[in-house]
């Protein structure tokens, strides 16, 4: 492993300060502890913890996954062992990882969101919130707040109202035009934007004649939907006055490099973290090898591609 | 647990669409049962690993066996790699067998590919019977490793061509005793009927499940199974065959959601 | 080639009658007659033609294509010969072709629509309309009539009213709720309903600092986005009175299967045909190959994944 | 026109990431230029095909040889295909280079990859003077299959290690005469640099182009450049390198844009 230069990776989301902008995305990391045994947790950026509701959930009945050409398909229904269990139980095994922890969080109505929000402030170790508005997968909740302007004001609005943690909310993919989100949500004055969520979609097994997950209907993720992503990003950028973290399908330094130029200050490693749990620190290590030799920094390219 | 790229030594088919693979890695320890996961692409098409069992060590201790059937396009292309070639393995993973009581009279049973974890799990527990149900005789070749092992074979053959005509099941109605402990791995109807016949005459049963599979290492939760009645928390209704699994004891198995 | 069983493979949408329920895609088989050399043109449901614009258009500046994982990136801009050098030069050449073409067509605005449709109309040989209200490639016109439900009904309704052939619409996925599209171009009079264009997206050339294609944005098609495509014939099937016809990532008769049992009477080859033109052809064979084996008819599987 | 499967009967590294592909398919007939879309993956990532021109046929007149360097991720995948494997093969396509006026003084300029298409025309128009520019001698090693044509070469070399050291334009300024004839195949810069020359004197110059293709076929309009002055009619303006071209002569282009 080359050695990561700190400086010329270094960035700021909303005041928590990382290493480098490779985050961990939601759902995709479990609760950071899984992948000790195969990852430097330090040599990530943020890790972003599973999404957590008020109660435990248990989630959907299976087949949950499927995959796709480049993606997979997933429809977990959100499973997780609710606010109180993490405070409890996860985040005090994560105190001497020298990382950044996010948790992502998720309500069925908008005072369960400020209510998760609520606890998270009091717990000790959480670097800040993303609040997940755009989950595809569950009926209540999720994907309504993320596809109406004025639901997704009022979530981030009483999110807002119930933290100092700082506020980082994920838009999802699945709307006419993602800048109408952008503002709704930073009118409620969220202090970032992550984007993509998942995209909804359907896979069918043709020999049984039903959905291949039980749910139906799933989020799509993985390199396939990268191009969707980074033209999100890149439309985000045009009327953000706040921090973009872009997500969808990165795998390489490279496919960070995309999202960086096309305006993200800062990335999140999905599925690609399933086929190597060190993904995140092997993209954080392509970023390093793009600045390097293009003598510059993350911070210089940020929004770099040009209009 | 490792996550390394392995050489391949050989992989050449060994029964019809039957393949034994051998890798230039010797896991430090592994249990009967567990499993890795391979990448079997160096690009993004098929996206996701693929389990595949532990078979045995290789005979010299330089690696492991995996035995795997063609079945769908990440097997195909796995089948076309050769000697030389590196492969991503992720493993080992899973809890692995747990072992039988001493004394008890040891029944496996096996369908299909199912017979891949029950190899090293005959090769701790010797003497243990496999009741071993395939389609044809031909692709029962496998069992002549567990003969070698010492165990007793009996086989089922769906179009009769090797012992008795029809399922493996019908084998197992003998064997049930009531001293017996069944370690079952197989189609899901298959272990769905042997479960029942477990419940039924109050046998203990281990089985070993199969779920289409994102990480393999329990977060992604994609893996997931319903527990039985003794699933009480509501958070852990749902197990994960690839991080509790892949064997259970078949009472903790919700098999009408099976 | 196995014989094709026409009986259990025919299929009519809006009055066309089709031996098989594979069309080509818009834009993806010219003019038709291109694959003469490459594919039995008899063989195929329907050709779709290249669309059509009041006056001929240049297109847009190169590179106008990226590959991208499991899909490409087009921004052609629609070039095309025009409306009427296509009825003079184009259409009597596809005379002896044994398959019903449907004449794709795109306005820049609602009256060049109409036009275009009324030219179209007393030609010889045309079975059908197929309006592009989703080209996100162009600045005017296109992918603004597709996201907006009175716009698309504005454009539909004129085009009903220049013509007596069967109209078909072509739906943008580019919508956060298809289903009100769906309602939108069937109040506007539309026969069918065809979905889904390319989804807008974005590659950007990491060394080079740029977008990787001159027009920036372009449309996402090929397999990388067919469980999008699936999902949005399930959801429109919800809904929709008309035949739906199903596009998106189609390369074999089983993702052919996906669309029909999702609810589509017919189905589109796209960018299938760029990698094998005789794709179209082979996609109908292995329809045909999935009903003699299940004993059935496409007719009787459309929609049937049940709910 | 043909759409096939053909058998791969070497595929051997003959220079520097340079490998020669000889293929079981002998097209009927085939114009030096032209080029073929071949299918270097039977999953679905890398999508499209990718296009290379046809080098030669083989001795013994078996099949075809193409000659290509590996790139990226498609000719990688191409680079470890073995014999008997077999690859999609769409071709032969494009038009070909026009052959010269009788008597005309034919210079030939490649550039890296870009030798590939002159090796046929340079079969048939015997005598014609190449020159060759590489990034080191190690790369121009193909040159010797042109000196057995009997081509004079003179070698251009970034590095200095053959010829002179520079761009290959320096050699051609030498040899711009007013009856010559150039035909010229490689990177973007040369090309523009290649056409820059030969309108200043005069001279009549061919090119072979290159762009990202999807099709191949002239139907997905991907390929397209922008047409010179020549260029009238709306519809006319852009050019597609896979149909029109990939030969063009150097004055239909506007090389601003290119
Ligand atoms: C813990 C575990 C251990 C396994 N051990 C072995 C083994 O030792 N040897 C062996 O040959 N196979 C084993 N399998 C099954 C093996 O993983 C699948 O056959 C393989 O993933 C199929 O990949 P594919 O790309 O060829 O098939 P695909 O094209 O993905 O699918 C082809 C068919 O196989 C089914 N399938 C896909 N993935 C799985 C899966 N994970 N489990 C069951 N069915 C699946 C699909 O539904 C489809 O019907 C194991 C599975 C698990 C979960
Ligand atoms: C008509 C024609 C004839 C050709 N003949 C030959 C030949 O005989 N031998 C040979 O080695 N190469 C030839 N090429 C170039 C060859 O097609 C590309 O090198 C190849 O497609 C790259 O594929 P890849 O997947 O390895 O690279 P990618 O991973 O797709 O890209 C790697 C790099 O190559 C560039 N590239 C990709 N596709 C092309 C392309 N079509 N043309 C130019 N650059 C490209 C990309 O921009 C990138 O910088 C020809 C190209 C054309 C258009
Ligand atoms: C299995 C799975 C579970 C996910 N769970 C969550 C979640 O709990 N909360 C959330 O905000 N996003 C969740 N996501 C979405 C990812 O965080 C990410 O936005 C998406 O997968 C796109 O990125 P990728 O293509 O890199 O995977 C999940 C994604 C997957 C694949
Ligand atoms: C290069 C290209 C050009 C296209 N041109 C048109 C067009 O002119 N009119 C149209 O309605 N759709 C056009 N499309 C969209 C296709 O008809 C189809 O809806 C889309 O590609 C999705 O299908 P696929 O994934 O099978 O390619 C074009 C697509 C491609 C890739
Ligand atoms: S495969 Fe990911 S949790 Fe089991
Ligand atoms: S590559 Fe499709 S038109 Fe040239």
């Amino acid at each position: 492993m080359k050695e990561i230069s700190v400086n010329a990776l270094a960035v700021e989301i909303a005041g928590i300060r990382m290493k480098n902008p490779v985050m961990t995305a939601s759902g995709t990391f479990g609760y950071g502890l899984e992948f000790k045994p195969y990852t430097r947790l330090d040599a990530i950026g943020a890790v972003i913890v599973k999404g957590l509701s008020l109660r435990p959930r248990p989630g959907n009945p299976g087949p949950r996954i499927v995959e796709t050409p480049c993606g997979m398909l997933n429809a977990i229904g959100l499973q997780n062992v609710g606010v109180d269990c993490f405070i409890n139980e996860k985040l005090p095994l994560l105190k001497d990882v020298k990382t950044p922890v996010i948790a992502n969080i998720f309500g069925e109505t908008v005072s369960d969101y400020a209510e998760v929000a609520k606890r998270l402030d009091s717990a000790q170790g959480v670097a800040g919130l993303e609040v997940n508005i755009s989950c595809p997968n569950v009926k209540a909740g999720g994907m309504v707040f993320g596809t109406d302007p004025a639901s997704a004001y009022k979530v981030v609005s009483a999110v807002r109202a119930s933290t100092r943690l700082p506020v980082i909310t994920k838009l999802s993919p699945n709307v006419t035009d993602i800048r109408v989100m952008v503002r709704a949500v930073e009118d409620a004055g969220t202090d970032a934007i992550s984007l993509i969520n998942t995209i909804t979609g359907m896979v069918i097994d043709t020999e049984r004649r039903r959905p291949a997950i039980a749910n139906r209907i799933g989020g799509l993720s993985g390199p396939a939907i990268r191009p969707i992503a980074v033209r999100m990003v890149w439309e985000a950028a045009s009327v953000a006055k706040t921090p973009l973290i872009g997500i969808g399908g990165i795998t390489t330094g490279t496919d960070a490099m995309e999202f960086i130029l096309a305006g993200a200050t800062a990335v999140q490693v999905g599925t690609a973290s399933f086929i190597d749990p060190d993904a995140a620190v092997k993209v954080a290590e392509g970023i390093n090898e793009y600045v390097t030799r293009h003598k510059t920094s993350v911070a210089a390219l940020v929004g770099a591609v040009g209009r | 647990m490792e996550n390394l790229d392995a050489g391949i030594i050989y992989n050449k088919e060994v029964g019809p669409g039957y393949f034994l693979l051998g890798l230039d890695w010797r896991p430090l320890a592994f249990k009967p049962g567990q499993f890795v996961m391979l990448r079997v692409s160096d690009g993004l098409d098929p996206l996701l690993r693929r389990p595949f069992g532990i078979y045995r060590v290789m005979s010299g201790g330089n690696g492991v066996e995996l035995l795997y059937q063609v079945v769908g396009k990440g097997t195909r292309i796995l089948s076309l790699k050769r000697p030389g070639e590196r492969l991503g393995v992720l493993g080992p993973l899973g809890n692995g067998f747990t072992m039988p009581p001493k004394g008890a009279r040891v029944v496996m049973v096996a369908g299909g590919m199912g017979i891949v974890p029950l190899y090293p799990f005959a090769h701790e527990v010797r003497g243990a019977v496999l009741l071993y149900g395939t389609r044809d005789a031909a692709q029962a070749s496998v069992a002549g490793d567990f003969k070698e092992l010492g165990c007793p074979v009996r086989h089922a053959t769906e179009d009769g061509s090797l012992g008795v005509k029809g399922y493996v099941t019908e084998l197992l109605k003998e064997e049930l005793t009531r001293d017996a402990v069944v370690y079952a791995c197989g189609p899901a109807p298959m272990l769905k009927a042997v479960a029942a016949m477990a419940a039924g005459s109050g046998t203990q049963c281990y089985v070993s499940l199969e779920r289409s599979m994102a990480c393999g290492i329990g977060v992604c939760l994609g893996c997931a199974v319903k527990g039985g009645a003794h699933a009480d928390a509501e958070n852990k209704l749902y197990k994960m065959v690839c991080s509790d699994g892949p064997v259970f004891e078949s009472k903790e198995i919700d098999w009408e959601a099976f």
